[in-house]
């Protein structure tokens, strides 16, 4: 490249250039989060934590079916009741468990899920799901499905016992998930 | 770089075995690469994967066809929406389902976005690895938006399982084409700042032009897809030959590269960048309105047969093929990796070259080890 | 001064204790500072939880580099481990017993004077020392019998060997200008000459600063720790406090080269343009700042482009690395040395 | 309905006109149906190029199938590769019909040519342990791609370069992808979580690991 070029080459403008762009990025608007004090709020369709209601459930066990690690265990028996004189057989929910340390959060059950509102749900504020021992604390029951019990609920969102509703969007998954909420 | 006897100055010096991985800051994961060095040249490369292997494609075999689009998420996991993509339209086309206009349109800005995140990944680790810290984390500012817009779609940020068989699962909500339009708007401009600091940057420039050369040829008798293939001056993508998701209506460039080096292939990477921008613009733009979802059963039970669909990943041809006995499980569910294929020529690419360079041809490939090891 | 015990024991015995506090102080604090002006340049904030605001980090590192298992490798060689480390601060250290703060002054009554000994043949010593430094990077490259520590050490031989010729060169340029090697003398010398020496030999004062920059393994020339290659470079194997040895050799290093372009290209503890701008403004207002503030303002300065480097800059492939320095640096500054020769030649040496 | 492939027009007779013909997506997909395709085009081109060779051809979802003999892929492969253009090996995979009779494995061969944009996929039939000759001498690619069958399906490929598990470890016993392989993988002997497992070693068959 010649003599002249290669005293140009000594003059690094492009590196100048470079320079000047990270010299910039000194003075523009941080992005960090102080995470335990400040609290990243998920969007409204989050796949977050379960939410369950035993009395929606109609035990069909299509959610089981749905799900692709088969992560729900589903037992139920039948349940003579009397319904206005006519003996009718009812399905009645033994244990109804998710094991969360495996789930992927994929939402398929709640899709599955036929009844309207949902029995099962992905509530989209909580995400503080995280337990030190693997086994019991991340085995949700029935019960813990419903009132939460080791689950760190986001700042304003109950437990379902509590009355989540699914299409509730501080805690339940949004109704539009499936439409445009009005 | 002229045969190595010629450099070997102590003929009874014997090389020197160096295995480079899995756990090394610079595979981009868990890649073994066994080295054979003459001081620092690179005799021979021999790449050992298997490391992230979990039986994918076994599993396919077990789930229903809605129940695998989790799994596809895992492949490429810096780019799930390709894959949902490729896998849904594998069984559409087996089960000759026409999916509705505004869903191909959710589609296609859904995987656009995803080419954007997955080549900002992409240029933040390869910066990183040849020694500029700095663009690592203004890339990965703008992915976090792309994420945040994912999220806000399908309610995941990096394992989608955003695409059903038929269509899509929920419409876009109200206001998401205006954050989506505001990021595209400003990402240009991103785009011109990483550009600044790096594609005039004489060290950028020695560490990049003239390594890792694969030629036209060369590059298809390997098999190469995507940005390395195009890198080496071969105009071929998915999009424009096999136009698929309605990507006929969109006008957009294919970059090429000259002389298939790394320089090249970041080129063409960054101008992907741009022209991903003006995909989005148009899709935008012309959003058709309908439904999302077309007529398809519940339980997706495709007729015996088999067929091959495959969508231009940001990594290269990512292919599915499906065989199906008609029954609501696949009998056979085929993954057609692109970076697998593409890896397959590094041996090639890196032979004579420095330490040093091997870091930037793993780089330039852009491999992803959950698609290698599936 | 009254008796000799004092003049020749007590008083440079503080000083020693003071410059070397100083010094550990700052290079602790610079490993803090260069955290968070990276973190800045890089749309994050840095450490800011230890300590009010993250002041405290530095303290934090080193008490958990001290309290830190200290792991030998099985078949190192145990001496020349241990050698390394130590190979490598003292000289660091040592350097700082010529470089000169400030001009003398008064306290309490005494003449003292900011820096430990005026030696007449300054820069030739801190070339010397400085170079020693390189032992403790071989030697514990080598020492710590580990394939990828062993090349993080014969690359950062090579680099630091190449790299001295043009820095060295690029020094005596400004001995030529100077004519005298101690360090105040050429203060002095800036001070009557009126100009600063880096407008002069603005070529020496560049290559000065790269090869600083590249003496001390810094970004664009990190090669022998490369993480991206070599995991670690050379100090992989080390842990605890012979770790923190290596890291506080870097920084002081560091804060020499600053120190050092500082006294020779920026006229060390001498307000901007002495004389011209006393006349033309006037300004009382720089007068009053202290000469060590300004020593310690231009030295922040260069420690600051020392950051804005590691920020911004890929880096070089060994094999450019080495053609840089023997094929750009070494001719461009004997070229220069020779213009300036004749320049002082001609102007008749002021 | 993608062109990926030669665009056969689906034939939807609508039975009787309705006021305005209903999109595709909202009526019910028009299953593709399997034709005999000896007479396409691409058929026809390869029984020239290398007669004898074709067993079957069909044609499926627009895409066309040719069933060849195990003998001759080679040859097979040459022809396509030289004569008709078909340089691209886009991938290479196996099947397995596990109570198919005569030949259990499928091995699949997908085809490209960049001239106009056309894809063909060869098929041969390959039964347990019986060798199939290797493509790595007419595509370079094919390596990888027959190490991985041969990992997963246990298919030897005659004249391979190195033909030693990918995916797998050298020690692993058994093909995965077989069909007859347990999803829940085999006892591999591998001392994996010596505190959690039996000292058989890692997940036994079928054994919940927990």
């Amino acid at each position: 490249m010649g003599f002249w070029g290669f005293l140009a080459s000594l003059v690094p403008f492009e590196l100048a250039q470079g320079l000047g762009v990270t010299g910039r990025f000194l003075f523009k608007k941080k992005a960090t989060i102080q995470y335990p004090e400040v609290k990243p709020v998920p969007k409204d369709r989050f796949r977050g934590m379960f939410g369950f209601s035993e009395e929606r459930c109609i035990v069909c066990h299509s959610c089981a079916k749905a799900c692709p690690i088969d992560i729900i265990h589903i037992q139920d028996h039948f349940e003579e009741i009397e319904v206005d004189g006519k003996k009718r057989k009812k399905k009645v929910l033994d244990r109804y468990d998710i094991d969360v340390k495996r789930c992927m959060f994929c939402g398929l059950c709640e899709e599955a899920c036929p009844t309207k509102p949902l029995a099962i749900w992905l509530t989209t504020k909580s995400y503080e799901a995280s337990a030190y021992e693997r086994n019991e604390r991340l085995y949700f029951t029935k019960e813990r499905l419903q009132d939460w019990t080791g689950v760190r609920p986001y700042p304003g969102v109950v437990s379902p016992k509590d009355g989540q509703m699914p299409d509730d969007p501080t805690g339940g998954s949004a109704a539009g998930r499936g439409e445009a909420k009005p | 770089m002229g045969n190595l006897e010629a450099l070997k100055p102590f003929p009874d010096s014997e090389e020197m075995e160096i295995s480079f991985g899995p756990q090394h800051p610079a595979t981009h994961g868990v890649l073994r690469v066994l080295l054979r060095l003459d001081g620092e040249r690179i005799v021979d490369a021999k790449p050992v994967i298997g490391y992230l292997h979990r039986g994918t494609e076994k599993i396919f075999e077990r789930e229903t066809y809605n129940g695998t689009i989790p799994h596809t998420d895992r492949l490429d996991y810096t780019a799930a929406a390709t894959n949902n993509q490729a896998l849904v339209g594998v069984v559409e086309k087996i089960m000759g389902v026409t999916v509705p206009p505004r869903a191909s349109a959710v589609r296609v800005l859904l995987a656009e976005l995803q080419r954007i995140a997955s080549h900002t990944i992409w240029l933040g680790t390869h910066a990183l690895d040849i020694g500029a810290q700095s663009p690592f984390f203004y890339t990965f500012e703008e992915r976090e938006k792309i994420l945040d817009l994912f999220e806000e779609y399908c309610g995941a940020r990096l394992t989608l399982n955003s695409m059903r068989v038929g269509g899509q699962p929920y419409d876009l909500p109200d206001g998401w084409t205006d954050r989506c339009r505001t990021f595209v708007d400003q990402f240009p401009a991103r785009v011109a700042e990483w550009e600044r600091l790096l594609t005039t940057n004489r060290i950028w420039k020695l560490r990049t032009v003239g390594v890792g050369v694969i030629s036209a040829a060369n590059a298809v008798e390997w098999g190469l897809t995507g940005p390395p293939l195009r890198g080496s001056g071969v105009k071929w993508d998915i999009r424009k030959v096999f136009p698929y998701d309605r990507y006929e209506q969109y006008d957009f460039e294919i970059p090429v590269g000259a002389n298939g080096d790394t320089y090249d292939r970041y080129l063409v990477r960054m101008e992907e960048m741009r022209q991903s921008v003006r995909i989005i613009q148009q899709c935008l733009a012309k959003l058709p309105d309908g439904p999302v979802m077309a007529k398809v059963p519940k339980v997706i039970k495709p007729p015996k047969g088999e067929a091959y669909f495959s969508v231009e990943s940001p990594k290269g041809e990512l292919g599915f093929y499906v065989v199906s006995d008609g029954g609501a499980h696949p009998y056979r569910l085929h993954v057609r990796p692109a970076c697998f294929i593409n890896l397959q020529a590094l041996p090639e690419m890196v032979r004579g070259l420095l330490v040093a360079d091997l870091i930037a041809v793993i780089g330039t490939l852009d491999i992803v080890l959950g698609e290698i090891d599936r | 001064m009254a008796n000799p015990w004092v003049a020749f024991l007590l008083v440079p015995l503080i000083k020693i204790v003071v410059i070397l506090l100083a010094v550990i102080l700052i290079a602790a604090y610079m490993s803090f500072f260069e955290r968070k002006i990276l973190a800045y340049m890089q749309i994050r904030i840095g450490p800011n939880r230890v300590g009010p605001r993250g002041w405290l980090q530095p303290i934090a590192d080193a008490l958990k580099l001290l309290v830190k298992e200290d792991i030998v490798p099985a078949r190192a060689e145990k001496f020349v481990y241990f050698l390394g480390p130590v190979l490598v601060v003292a000289p660091a250290l040592l350097v700082f017993s010529v470089i000169p703060f400030g001009p003398a002054f008064k306290l309490f009554g005494y003449e003292v004077t900011p820096y430990l000994t005026d030696v007449n043949i300054g820069i030739l010593f801190i070339l010397g020392v400085s170079s020693v430094g390189v032992y403790g990077v071989i030697l514990g490259g080598w020492a710590s019998n580990n394939k990828f520590s062993m090349m993080g050490g014969l690359r950062s031989a090579a680099q630091l060997v190449s790299y001295e010729v043009p820095m060295g060169l690029s020094v005596v340029t400004v001995l030529l200008m100077a004519n005298s090697l101690s360090l105040v003398k050429i203060v002095e010398a800036q001070k009557q000459a009126g100009v600063w020496y880096f407008i002069p030999g603005i070529v020496a004062f560049f290559i000065y600063f790269v090869c600083g920059v590249a003496e001390t393994n810094r970004n664009p020339f990190d090669l022998p720790e490369a993480e991206s290659e070599l995991v670690a470079g050379f100090h992989t194997e080390y842990s605890g406090m012979k770790f923190a040895f290596y890291f506080l050799a870097e920084y002081a290093n560091m804060v020499v080269v600053s120190s050092i372009a500082t006294v020779l290209f920026l006229g060390g503890w001498l307000p901007p343009f002495p004389n011209w701008l006393a006349a033309v403004w006037a300004l009382p207002a720089l007068a009053w700042i202290p000469p060590i503030a300004w020593f310690v303002l231009k030295m922040a300065a260069f420690l600051f482009v020392y950051i804005w480097f590691r920020g911004t800059f890929p880096r070089y492939r060994f094999d450019q690395l080495m053609d840089l320095g023997w094929k750009v640096f070494i001719p461009v500054s004997l070229v220069n040395l020779m213009a300036v020769g004749l320049g002082v030649l001609l102007i008749g040496g002021k | 309905m993608t062109e990926q492939d030669k665009p056969t027009a689906p034939a939807d007779t609508p039975a009787q006109p309705p006021a305005a013909p209903k999109p595709p997506w909202e009526e019910k997909p028009v299953t593709p149906v399997p034709q005999d395709a000896r007479e396409h085009a691409q058929v026809r081109e390869i029984a020239a190029a290398v007669p004898g060779a074709v067993i079957a051809a069909v044609e499926f979802a627009g895409q066309v199938t040719v069933t060849v003999d195990r003998e001759r892929i080679v040859e097979v492969g040459r022809a396509c590769k030289e004569t008709l253009g078909y340089a691209f090996l886009v991938d290479l995979t196996a099947v397995d019909w596990q109570d198919r009779p005569e030949g259990r494995f499928d091995v699949v061969y997908w085809l490209h040519r960049h001239a106009d944009s056309v894809r063909l996929r060869l098929k041969l039939q390959v039964g347990v342990d019986v060798e199939v000759a290797s493509v790595t001498g007419v595509w370079k690619v094919a390596d990888w791609m027959e190490r991985e069958v041969f990992d997963m399906f246990g298919i030897y490929f005659g004249g391979h370069p190195n033909l030693e598990r990918i995916l797998t470890w050298e020690g692993f016993s058994g093909h995965p992808l077989r069909k007859d392989f347990p999803l829940e993988g085999i006892d591999t002997g591998a001392a994996v979580y010596p505190d959690v497992f039996p000292p058989g070693g890692g997940p036994v068959a079928g054994g919940e690991g927990e």
